[in-house]
C-alpha cells in the first residue's frame, strides 16, 4: 500500500473520514439525554464530505489500478462514484428536516449513510471478488441499520429484521458463489477471469454471484424484501437505500459480467434477459394498485432494476453506457420523488399514502411540480432524463438483438405510466386532507430544486452526462 | 479425506442452513442457520485454497468471519429490539408489512 | 448555429409558460393575458414563417441544425417544408382561440392551466418542426404529458379514467415506434455512411431495411400514428377522452393532436418505408374506409354531444388517412389541406359545443331543442361550421374531401366509391345533431340562453373566415405543399422500377410540379373503357 | 362579358347584407335589399342575353375565369363561369321567376318573426342556383348544386320548431345527398376520362375520348344522372319532395317547382355531348323520366293535400323533362323546364294565396267554394292548371307536346304512350285539385294531422270565416306569372320549325335532338290534346259532378302510399342503415373497446395476484428467493 493507492481511493477515504468525524461530532455534542442536538452540524459535516468527494472524484488518479491490482479507479468507477455521491448528497440534504421531526439519531444516521456510500463506490472499484464482497457488505450493513433506525417504530423494526435476515441469506449465496468461482478459476482477480474456461462449477458460481447482486438490486425473484423494507424504513433511509443499493449492485454487475466474463456473454446474457423480463413485469404489475407511496416506489424501484439489467444483459458499450446513465438519472429522479414525501406529515407520522398527496398543488406548488416531474421521468417520458436513459437501454437491447427484451421493456413502461401518473395527478388535484400538513424546509427545497433541475437537464441536454459516461465506456475497451 | 468430500460436506452444510432459514420460525435460529451457511462457505474456501495452493481463499475466510460477526452484532440488536416491543422473536409474527 | 424563427416558435411558448409559472396565481386576468400574449406572439412568428415560406421548394426551409447528443447521433434539427408549414400555422392559430374559449370552462387553477397549455403548444409545434427522429419522439411523447394533465385535472366526471386510457393507449403505440426508430438507426449503422437519427441525413443514405423487416418497422410507426389519428380499430380511447376533457382541450385533441398522427405518416412512414407503404397502402385505405363509415354510423347513434362529434371527427380523419395512402399527388395534397380544415372545423365545432356546455351544462343532445330560435347568431355560426364539416362546396371541408376522393379514385377506385358514401353518413349525423339541439320545439327551460358575446364573436370569427377563405381560395395552402408532396411521392414510387403501364394504376403517380394542369393522362385512357374498368376492378 | 359574375354575386351580397345586418334596417329594408339584388341580377342577365345575341352564333360560348380555385397534383380547377345561350336562358328563368317570388314573399312572410333570415336564405339560394347554371365546370356547378341543396334544407326547415318541418329538411338533404354521391363519383370519373371537368373541354372531346356506348361513358352518365335523380326528385329518390312542402309556400314555388329541382335536367343538357356517347344511359334517363311522370301523376290522384298535389305534379313534370333529354330533345327539355317554371310557380303561388286566405290550411278536404271569395286566385290557378294539363294555348301544352312528339319520332312509342297516359292523369288530378279547392262546397274534413299544430309563426289565423284576396304585393307576381304562362308558349311557338328557344339554344345543343319536323305532327297534337281534354272531362265528371264513381280500395291504397316505394325504401335502406349503426355502436363498446379494456383488466388481475404473493411472511420471501436460486442454478448446470 502506498500513498498512490490512497490517492486512488481518495473519495472513499474522504467519505470514511467524514463518517468518523460525524460520529465524533455527535458524541461530542450529544448531551446526557442521549438525544442528538437539533442542530444540523452532523448533516453539514456529511455534506462537506460528500462535496469534497465529488471534487476528488472529478480528477482521475495517476494510476487507476491500486492496492496490488485489487482496486481500480477508472472512468467507470468515476461514473459510479458520481451516481453514488449524487444520491448521497441529495439524501443528506433531504434528511435533517425528517430527523429532527422524528427525533432520530442524526450522527449515526449520517455516518451510516456515508459508510454505505463507501460500500457502493467500492463495488464500482472492485477488481477482485474479495473487494466486491467487502463492498457489498459495507454497502448493506449500514442499510440494515438504517432500516431499523426508528427503534420505536414497529414497522421500522420489522423492516430491519426482514432486510437483515434476507440480506444475510442472500449474501451467503453470494459468498458461496465467490468460493465456487475461486475454485473454478483459481483466482479472485476479476481481470483474470476472462480467460477461464466455462465449467459447470464456474457457471454455478456465477449464478450464485447473480443472486447476491440481484438481491441487492432487488431483481425478481430476489426482490421480496424490498417492498416491506421500503415501506417500514424511515423515509430518508428508504430514499437512500433505493438509490445506493442499485448503484452498488449494478456497479458489481458491470464489473462481474460484461467486464470480467465477456467470453461467456452468450450464457449469462440469456439468464439475465430472463431475470430482467421477470423483474420488469413483476415490479410494474405489482405496483399498479398500491396505495402506499413508499410501497409503490419500492415496486417501481424493482421495475427500474429490471430496466437497468437490460444494459447488463445486452453486453457491449451501448449497454454499459445505458446502465451508467440510468444510474445517475435514477438517483436524481427517485430521490426527488421521495423528497416531496419527506415534506409531508400526518399527525406526527409519515404521510406516505397517495391520498395524502391530494391538494398538494394548492399548498406547495413547487413541490407538487417536482413530484409530477419526477413521476414523469420515472415513467420514462420525455423531456426528462428518464426517457433518455431508457432510450439508451432500449438501443442496447436492440443492438444486442434482444427484441423480446426490448418489447417487454417498452410495454411494461407503458403499464408503469398508469401508476406514476396516478400519483402525479393526485398531487396536482383534489383538496388536501386536513390531517396532512406540508412542512417547510430549506434543505429539502434545495434538494428538490436540484432533483428537478437534474431531471430536466439530463432529459433536455443529455450530451454532457452522455459524454461523461461515454468516456467511461470507451476507457474500458 | 479428498477434496470432493470436503466440498460435498460444505454443500450439504450450506443446504442445511438454507433449509433452516426456510423452516425455522425463531429469528435467532434463522440467524444461526445463516451463520451455518457462511461457515459452509468458509469450508469451501479453505478446501479450494488448499487445492489451488493459494492463500486468497484462506484470507477470504477471515473476511467472512468478520462479516459474520458484524452481522451478528446488527442482527442481535434488531432482534432484541423487536423482542422488547413484541415479546416474541417468531418471524411469522412479524407480518405488519405486506401487499 | 444562431437560433432562427423555428427555435423562436418553441421558445416563445416555453418562455410564456415560465412567465406564467412565475406570475401570481391569484391574478387570473393577468395570467390569461400572459398566456394569450405568448400564443399571439407565437402565431405572429408562425404567420411570418408561413408567409415567407417559398412555395415550389420541396426541401426544408428555415432549417436549423445543431449538435444535441453527438455521441449517439442525435441532432437538434428543425425545419419546415410543405408538409408542415401550414400545420405550424394551424397550431399557432388554434391555441389563442382555445385559451380564449376556456374562460367559461376553466375557473379553477388557472395558472397551471395556462402553463400546461403553453407546454402543450411547445410540444405540438416541436412535433411538426423536428427533423430528427429522437427529437421528434421527444416532442411527440412530451405533448402527451400536458394533455394528460389537461384531461385529468380539468376534465369532467370520468376524467381520470379517460385520461389514463388515452395516455396508455397512445403510449402503447408510441413505444413501439420508439423501438422502430432505434431499429432504423441501428440498421443504417451497418450501411455506408454510418448512422444518425437525423431524418434528412438518413433519407439520403441506404437504410438497409427491406422485406418483412421493413413491413414490421412500417407497422410500428404506422400503429403509433394510427392510434393518434385515430384509425379504426385503434380508436376507442377517443370517445372517452373527447367527452371527458374540458371542451377547449377537446378542441386541441381533435383539432391538432390528431393531425400529428396523420403528419407522422407522411413525414416518416412514407419516405422511410416506401415499399411497405405501397404494399400496405391498400390495407390502410381499407381501414380508412371502414373508419369513415363506422365512425359516421356510430356518431349517428350517439346522444352525448361530444361523443357524437368525437366519432364524427374519427370519421373525418378516415378521409385524411384515405388520401395519404392513395399515394396520389392530388389525394395527398387533399389530405394535407384536409388536416388544416379538420383542425379548423372540428376545432370550431368543439369550441361551439363548449360554449353551449358552459351555458347549459347539458351534455346530451336530447336535453336541448329549438336552440336556434333562442340564440340565432350562435346557431348561424354553428350551421356554417357544420356545413364545413359535411364538406359543402365553398367551405374548406369540400376542398379537402374532394381532392382526397378525386385522387383516391385514380389509384384506389373501390375505396373512393365506398368512402364517397361516407359523405351521406356525415350528413346524417351532423344534421341529426343540428336537428336535436337547434331545431325542434323550444325547450322552455332553455329560455334566457345568452347568445354569443362580443368576445366570443371575436373568437369564432377567425374560424368562420378561414372556413370560407380556404373553401374559396385554397391555393395558398395547396401551392405550399405541392412541391414537397411531389418529391415525397416520387420517393415512394422510385424505389422499384416503374413500369410504364403500371405506373398509372399500381404505383403512385409521379408528378412533376409543372406538369400540364388539365393534362390528366390521355394516353392511359386511349385504351378505352376496357382499360378503365380493368383498373377499377383491381 | 366579365360582368356576368355579378349575376350570382348580387344575390350573394344580398345574403351577406341581410345575414349580417338584417336586424338593423327593418323589414322594408330587408325586402328591398333581397328583391333588389335579384331584380338587378335579372337586369344583368338581360344585358348578358343582349350581348350574347350580338355575338355570332358560333362564338356564343364565353368562359370567364375568375381565378385558379384548386390545383393539386395534375389537376387544376379554375373558378370558371360559362356564359352561353343555355346558361343565359337559365339565368333569366331563375332571376325572373325568382324575382317575382321574392316580391311575393315580401307579402307572404310579412308577419314572420324571421323575416331577415328568410330573405337571407332566399338570396343565398338564388346565388347558388345562379352559380349552378353559370358554372363553367362540374366542380363549380357542384358549389351551386350543394348550395341550393343547403338552402332547400334551410328553407324546408324554416319553421324548425315544428318537428315535421325539421325532419322534412333533413330528409331532403339526406336523400339528395344520396344522389350527390353519384354526382361526385361522376365528377371523379370525368377527371379520370378528360383530366378535367370543364364543360367546354368535355363537349369538345367527348367524341374523341369516349367510345360510343363504352363503359366509361355509360358509367359517367349514369353516375351524374343519379345526382340528377336526387336533386330533381326522380324515382327512386323522389320522396323528399312531397315532404318538402313543409316549407313556406313561396319556397316551394321557387325551389321545389321552378328552379332547383330542374337542376338535374339542366345538368344533363349541359353534359349532352357526353350523354350522346352513352345511348344506354340516355335510355335509362328517358325511361326513368317516363315512369316517374306517370307514377307521380297517379300518386297525385288521391292526395288530399293541395301543396302535395302540386309537389307530385312537379315530380311528374320533371319526369317529362327527363323523358325529353333522355330522347335527345334537349331544346324541348329546356323549353318544358321554362314553361314549367312559369306555371308551376304560378300554381304554388296561387296555392299560397289560398293558404294565406285560409290561415295556413292546405288540406283540400277543408276547402271548397273559394272561387267566390278569391276570384283572382281561382282564375290564375285555373290558368296554371290548364297549362299543366296541356291544354292549348297555354305554355305547358307547347312544351309537353314537343317532348311527346320527340319521343314518338325517335321511335320510342312506348315512352310516348306512357307520357300520354301521364298527361291524361295530369289533367284528372289537377282538375280534381281545382274543383276541390275552388268549386265544391266547403267540407269539414279531418284536421290536418300530419302537419302538427299551426304555430304562431305561420300566418295569423284568418280562418274560414272571411277568406280574402291577398294584398297586391302577392297578387301582382301571381298575375305576372299567369301572363307568362299564357304567353310562354311563344318561346316554342312553331309546329314545324324549331321555335325561338330552340333556335337560340342551337349553338349549345346543335348536336342533339331528333328532327322536330318529322311529319305527322298534326296527328300527334290532336291525339295529345284529345287525351288532355279527356282527362279534364274525366276529372270534372268524377270530382266536379260526381257522375263517375268507383275505385277499388286496393287501388286507392296503392295510390295513397305512392305504390309503397317509400315504404320499400325505408325497409330496405333506411331501417337497415339505422340497425347497422346501432350494431356498430354495440360492437364498438363491447367488441373493439372491450378487447382493449380486457387487456387492461388482465394486467390488473396479474397485479393483484402478484400483490398476494407478497404475504408479509419472511420465510415465504426466502422461499421465493430460493426458487430463483434453483431455476438459475438449473439453467447454468444445464448449459
Amino acid at each position: 500500500m502506498s500513498w498512490r493507492d490512497l490517492g486512488a481511493a481518495s473519495p472513499e477515504l474522504v467519505l470514511t473520514v467524514a463518517a468518523l468525524a460525524v460520529l465524533l461530532y455527535d458524541a461530542w455534542t450529544t448531551g446526557p439525554s442521549l438525544e442528538s442536538p437539533r442542530g444540523g452540524g452532523a448533516g453539514w459535516l456529511a455534506l462537506a464530505g460528500v462535496a469534497l468527494a465529488v471534487l476528488l472524484n472529478a480528477f482521475p488518479p495517476a494510476a487507476p489500478v491500486a492496492f496490488a491490482g485489487m482496486y481500480v479507479r477508472d472512468r467507470l468507477t468515476q461514473a459510479v462514484t458520481l451516481a453514488a455521491l449524487l444520491g448521497t448528497g441529495i439524501t443528506v440534504l433531504l434528511s435533517p428536516a425528517y430527523l429532527n421531526r422524528f427525533r432520530l439519531p442524526a450522527g449515526e444516521y449520517y455516518a451510516l449513510v456515508l459508510f454505505s456510500a463507501v460500500g457502493a463506490i467500492l463495488m464500482g472499484a472492485a477488481r477482485n471478488l474479495a473487494v466486491l464482497f467487502l463492498g457489498l457488505e459495507i454497502l448493506s450493513f449500514p442499510l440494515y441499520t438504517l432500516a431499523a433506525l426508528a427503534t420505536r417504530s414497529r414497522r421500522s423494526q420489522e423492516a430491519g429484521l426482514k432486510y437483515l435476515l434476507l440480506g444475510a441469506f442472500g449474501t451467503a449465496f453470494f459468498v458461496y458463489g465467490v468460493a465456487l468461482v475461486y475454485g473454478a478459476a483459481g483466482t479472485l482477480d476479476l481481470s483474470r477471469l476472462a480467460g477461464v474456461p466455462i465449467t459447470p462449477l464456474l457457471g454455478v458460481g456465477v449464478a450464485l454471484l447473480t443472486i447476491g447482486l440481484g438481491f441487492e438490486a432487488a431483481l425478481a425473484p430476489f426482490h421480496a424484501w424490498a417492498p416491506d423494507v421500503y415501506e417500514g424504513a424511515p423515509l430518508p433511509a428508504t430514499a437512500f437505500m433505493s438509490v445506493i443499493a442499485k448503484v452498488g449492485a449494478f456497479a458489481g454487475f458491470l464489473r462481474v459480467f460484461p467486464l470480467a466474463l465477456p467470453a461467456a456473454s452468450a450464457q449469462w446474457s440469456a439468464a439475465l434477459v430472463a431475470v430482467a423480463i421477470v423483474t420488469m413485469i413483476w415490479g410494474n404489475l405489482a405496483a399498479l394498485f398500491q396505495t402506499n407511496l413508499k410501497r409503490l416506489l419500492a415496486y417501481s424501484s424493482i421495475a427500474h432494476a429490471g430496466y437497468m439489467l437490460i444494459g447488463i444483459a445486452a453486453p457491449g458499450p451501448a449497454g454499459t453506457l445505458g446502465v451508467l446513465y440510468y444510474l445517475v438519472v435514477y438517483a436524481v429522479m427517485n430521490l426527488g420523488a421521495f423528497g416531496v414525501l419527506i415534506l409531508l406529515e400526518r399527525r406526527g407520522e409519515e404521510a406516505d399514502e397517495i391520498a395524502d398527496l391530494a391538494g398538494l398543488w394548492g399548498r406547495a406548488p413547487w413541490a407538487a411540480g417536482v413530484l409530477a416531474l419526477c413521476m414523469v421521468s420515472l415513467a420514462g417520458l420525455p423531456p426528462t432524463g428518464g426517457f433518455i436513459a431508457k432510450l439508451y437501454l432500449f438501443r442496447a437491447a436492440l443492438e444486442a438483438r434482444h427484441t423480446a427484451l426490448a418489447l417487454v421493456a417498452v410495454l411494461t413502461s407503458v403499464v408503469s405510466v398508469y401508476y406514476y401518473l396516478r400519483v402525479a395527478a393526485a398531487a396536482l388535484s383534489g383538496t388536501a386532507p386536513d390531517a396532512v400538513a406540508p412542512r417547510r424546509s430549506a434543505t429539502v427545497g434545495i434538494a428538490l430544486a436540484l432533483a428537478g433541475a437534474g431531471v430536466l437537464w439530463f432529459g433536455i441536454l443529455p450530451s454532457t452526462l452522455t459524454a461523461f459516461v461515454q468516456q467511461a465506456v470507451q476507457a474500458l475497451r | 479425506m479428498p477434496a470432493p468430500l470436503y466440498l460435498s460436506l460444505s454443500a450439504v452444510l450450506f443446504a442445511l442452513g438454507t433449509v433452516g432459514v426456510l423452516v425455522r420460525r425463531s429469528a435467532l435460529i434463522v440467524f444461526m442457520s445463516v451463520e451455518l451457511m457462511l461457515n459452509a462457505v468458509n469450508l469451501t474456501f479453505v478446501t479450494f485454497a488448499r487445492l489451488r495452493g493459494g492463500v486468497d481463499g484462506q484470507v477470504l475466510v477471515f473476511f467472512v468471519l468478520v462479516v459474520a460477526a458484524a452481522e451478528v452484532v446488527i442482527g442481535l440488536a434488531i432482534i432484541v429490539n423487536i423482542f422488547r416491543a413484541r415479546e416474541t422473536v417468531d418471524v411469522d409474527d412479524v407480518d405488519l408489512l405486506r401487499g | 448555429m444562431t437560433p432562427g424563427p423555428l427555435t423562436l416558435l418553441l421558445a416563445i411558448p416555453l418562455a410564456g409558460a415560465a412567465a406564467a409559472a412565475a406570475a401570481d396565481a391569484r391574478g387570473e386576468r393577468r395570467l390569461r393575458a400572459v398566456g394569450f400574449a405568448a400564443m399571439l406572439l407565437t402565431f405572429l412568428v408562425a404567420a411570418w414563417v408561413w408567409l415567407r415560406f417559398a412555395p415550389g421548394v420541396a426541401g426544408l426551409q428555415f432549417e436549423e441544425r445543431a449538435a444535441w447528443v453527438p455521441a449517439v447521433g442525435m441532432t437538434y434539427h428543425l425545419g419546415v417544408d410543405g408538409l408542415s408549414v401550414s400545420l405550424i400555422a394551424l397550431v399557432a392559430f388554434l391555441f389563442p382561440i382555445a385559451l380564449g374559449a376556456s374562460a367559461g370552462q376553466i375557473r379553477e387553477r388557472v395558472k397551471p392551466f395556462v402553463v400546461t397549455l403553453l407546454l402543450l403548444e411547445t410540444g405540438l409545434l416541436g412535433t411538426f418542426l423536428a427533423q430528427d427522429l429522437v427529437l421528434f419522439y421527444v416532442f411527440w411523447e412530451a405533448m402527451l404529458v400536458p394533455m394528460y394533465f389537461l384531461i385529468a385535472l380539468w376534465g369532467g366526471p370520468a376524467r381520470m379514467r379517460a385520461a389514463i386510457k388515452f395516455f396508455l393507449y397512445t403510449m402503447a403505440g408510441s413505444v413501439l415506434m420508439l423501438l422502430a426508430i432505434i431499429a432504423v438507426y441501428l440498421n443504417a449503422a451497418h450501411q455506408p455512411g454510418g448512422s444518425t437519427f437525423d431524418l434528412p441525413a438518413l433519407l439520403a443514405r441506404p437504410l438497409g431495411v427491406t422485406g418483412s423487416a421493413e413491413t414490421l418497422l412500417f407497422l410500428a410507426f404506422a400503429v403509433a400514428f394510427a392510434i393518434k389519428m385515430p384509425v379504426w380499430p385503434l380508436h376507442t380511447w377517443l370517445p372517452d377522452a373527447y367527452a371527458a376533457s374540458p371542451p377547449v382541450v377537446t378542441v386541441l385533441l381533435a383539432g391538432l393532436m390528431a393531425k400529428a398522427g396523420a403528419y407522422g405518416l407522411l413525414r416518416f412512414c412514407l419516405p422511410l418505408f416506401p415499399d411497405a407503404s405501397r404494399t400496405l397502402g391498400p390495407l390502410l385505405s381499407g381501414l380508412a374506409v371502414i373508419g369513415i363509415l363506422y365512425g359516421g354510423a356510430i356518431a349517428w347513434t350517439q346522444r352525448d354531444m361530444r361523443r357524437l362529434l368525437a366519432y364524427g371527427s374519427m370519421s373525418h380523419m378516415g378521409f385524411i388517412l384515405l388520401g395519404i395512402f392513395a399515394l396520389d399527388a392530388t389525394a395527398v395534397q387533399g389530405s394535407l389541406i384536409q388536416m388544416i380544415n379538420h383542425g379548423v372545423s372540428t376545432g370550431a365545432l368543439f369550441v361551439l359545443a363548449g360554449l353551449l356546455l358552459d351555458r347549459t351544462g347539458r351534455a346530451r343532445t336530447d336535453e336541448y331543442g329549438g336552440v336556434a330560435s333562442l340564440i340565432p347568431a350562435f346557431s348561424a355560426v354553428t350551421l356554417i361550421v357544420v356545413m364545413s364539416s359535411l364538406a359543402l362546396p365553398a367551405t374548406n371541408g369540400f376542398i379537402g374531401e374532394f381532392l382526397i376522393l378525386l385522387g383516391t379514385f385514380e389509384t384506389r377506385p373501390a375505396a373512393a366509391v365506398v368512402a364517397t358514401v361516407g359523405v351521406v353518413v356525415a350528413v346524417a349525423y351532423l344534421l341529426a345533431f343540428v336537428g336535436r339541439v337547434f331545431h325542434g320545439p323550444v325547450r322552455e327551460d332553455l329560455r334566457g340562453l345568452a347568445d354569443l358575446t362580443p368576445r366570443e364573436r371575436a373568437l369564432v370569427a377567425p374560424l368562420v373566415l378561414v372556413i370560407f377563405w380556404t373553401g374559396l381560395y385554397p391555393q395558398p395552402l395547396l401551392e405550399r405543399s405541392a412541391a414537397t408532396v411531389n418529391a415525397l411521392l416520387n420517393r415512394v414510387a422510385g424505389t422499384t422500377a416503374v413500369q410504364p403501364a403500371a405506373a398509372h394504376g399500381g404505383s403512385p403517380r409521379a408528378v412533376t410540379p409543372d406538369s400540364p394542369p388539365a393534362g390528366g393522362s390521355p394516353a392511359a385512357f386511349a385504351a378505352g373503357p376496357g382499360g378503365r374498368t380493368g383498373r377499377q376492378g383491381r | 362579358m366579365t360582368y356576368a359574375v355579378w349575376i350570382p354575386l348580387l344575390p350573394l351580397l344580398g345574403w351577406v347584407a341581410n345575414g349580417v345586418a338584417g336586424g338593423r334596417w327593418g323589414r322594408r329594408g330587408v325586402a328591398t335589399v333581397a328583391c333588389g339584388t335579384v331584380v338587378a341580377a335579372f337586369a344583368v342577365g338581360l344585358a348578358v342575353l343582349a350581348s350574347l345575341s350580338s355575338l355570332p352564333a358560333g362564338a356564343r360560348h364565353v368562359e370567364i375565369d375568375l381565378y385558379r380555385w384548386m390545383a393539386a397534383g395534375p389537376i387544376t380547377v379554375p373558378m370558371r363561369l360559362l356564359v352561353d345561350p343555355l346558361s343565359a336562358v337559365m339565368v333569366l328563368v331563375v332571376t325572373g321567376v325568382g324575382a317575382l317570388i321574392h316580391i311575393y314573399s315580401a307579402g307572404y312572410m310579412a308577419d314572420d318573426d324571421a323575416f331577415a333570415r328568410y330573405f337571407a336564405y332566399l338570396n343565398l339560394f338564388t346565388a347558388s342556383m345562379l352559380t349552378l347554371v353559370l358554372a363553367g365546370n362540374l366542380v363549380v356547378m357542384f358549389i351551386g348544386w350543394e348550395g341550393v341543396g343547403l338552402c332547400s334544407y334551410l328553407l324546408i326547415a324554416f319553421w324548425f320548431t315544428r318537428p315535421a318541418a325539421a325532419a322534412a329538411g333533413v330528409k331532403a338533404f339526406i336523400v339528395t345527398r344520396l344522389g350527390d354521391v353519384g354526382f361526385l363519383l361522376g365528377i371523379f370519373l370525368a377527371f379520370g376520362v378528360f383530366g378535367t371537368a370543364d364543360f367546354g373541354v368535355m363537349t369538345r372531346d367527348a367524341a374523341a375520348r369516349l367510345p360510343l356506348g363504352g363503359t366509361a361513358a355509360t358509367a359517367l352518365c349514369l353516375l351524374l344522372f343519379l345526382g340528377a335523380c336526387g336533386k330533381s326528385a326522380q324515382l327512386p329518390l323522389y320522396m323528399w319532395l312531397p315532404d318538402a312542402m313543409e316549407g313556406p309556400t313561396p319556397v316551394s314555388a321557387l325551389i321545389h317547382a321552378a328552379t332547383m329541382v330542374t337542376a338535374g335536367v339542366f345538368m344533363i343538357v349541359r353534359m349532352h355531348a357526353v350523354y350522346l356517347r352513352a345511348p344506354l344511359a340516355m335510355d335509362v334517363v328517358a325511361v326513368t323520366g317516363a315512369v316517374t311522370a306517370i307514377f307521380a301523376a297517379a300518386s297525385a290522384l288521391v292526395e288530399p293535400d293541395l301543396k302535395r298535389v302540386l309537389a307530385y305534379s312537379t315530380i311528374s313534370q320533371l319526369g317529362y323533362m327527363f323523358l325529353a333529354v333522355g330522347v335527345g330533345a334537349w331544346g324541348a327539355g329546356i323549353f318544358h323546364l321554362t314553361s314549367h317554371a312559369f306555371f308551376e310557380a304560378l300554381l304554388f303561388l296561387a296555392a299560397g294565396s289560398v293558404m294565406h286566405a285560409l290561415g295556413g290550411t292546405t288540406d283540400m278536404r277543408r276547402m271548397g267554394g273559394l272561387a267566390r271569395p278569391l276570384p283572382w286566385t281561382a282564375a290564375t290557378f285555373g290558368i296554371g292548371a290548364l297549362a299543366l294539363a296541356g291544354i292549348p294555348p297555354f305554355a305547358g301544352f307547347f312544351s309537353k307536346d314537343q317532348i311527346l312528339s320527340a319521343a314518338f319520332h325517335r321511335g320510342d312509342v312506348a315512352l310516348w304512350a306512357v307520357g300520354l297516359a301521364a298527361a291524361g292523369l295530369t289533367a284528372v288530378y289537377i282538375v280534381r285539385a281545382f274543383v276541390l279547392t275552388f268549386l265544391t262546397p266547403a267540407g269539414p274534413g279531418p284536421r290536418p294531422d300530419r302537419r302538427g299544430p299551426t304555430t304562431p309563426q305561420r300566418e295569423p289565423a284568418a280562418g274560414h270565416a272571411a277568406p280574402h284576396e291577398a294584398p297586391p304585393i302577392m297578387g301582382l307576381p301571381i298575375q305576372a306569372l299567369a301572363a307568362l304562362t299564357v304567353l310562354g308558349g311563344a318561346l316554342g311557338l312553331s309546329f314545324t320549325q324549331p321555335g325561338a328557344l330552340d333556335r337560340f339554344l342551337a349553338p349549345v345543343v346543335a348536336a342533339g335532338g331528333p328532327d322536330p319536323a318529322g311529319g305527322g305532327e298534326g296527328t300527334l297534337i290532336a291525339v295529345s290534346v284529345t287525351v288532355a281534354l279527356a282527362g279534364v272531362a274525366a276529372g270534372w265528371l268524377i270530382y266536379g259532378t260526381g257522375t263517375l264513381r268507383g275505385s277499388s280500395a286496393a287501388v286507392r291504397a296503392w295510390l295513397s302510399h305512392q305504390f309503397y316505394v317509400e315504404d320499400f325504401f325505408n325497409a330496405v335502406v333506411a331501417a337497415p342503415a339505422r340497425g347497422l349503426a346501432w350494431a356498430f355502436d354495440l360492437l364498438d363498446r363491447e367488441g373493439v373497446d372491450g378487447a382493449v379494456m380486457s387487456i387492461g383488466r388482465m394486467i390488473g388481475w396479474g397485479g393483484g395476484r402478484l400483490r398476494r404473493v407478497q404475504s408479509g411472511y419472511l420465510r415465504q420471501y426466502a422461499a421465493i428467493l430460493l426458487i430463483g436460486v434453483i431455476v438459475l442454478l438449473a439453467y447454468w448446470v444445464s448449459r
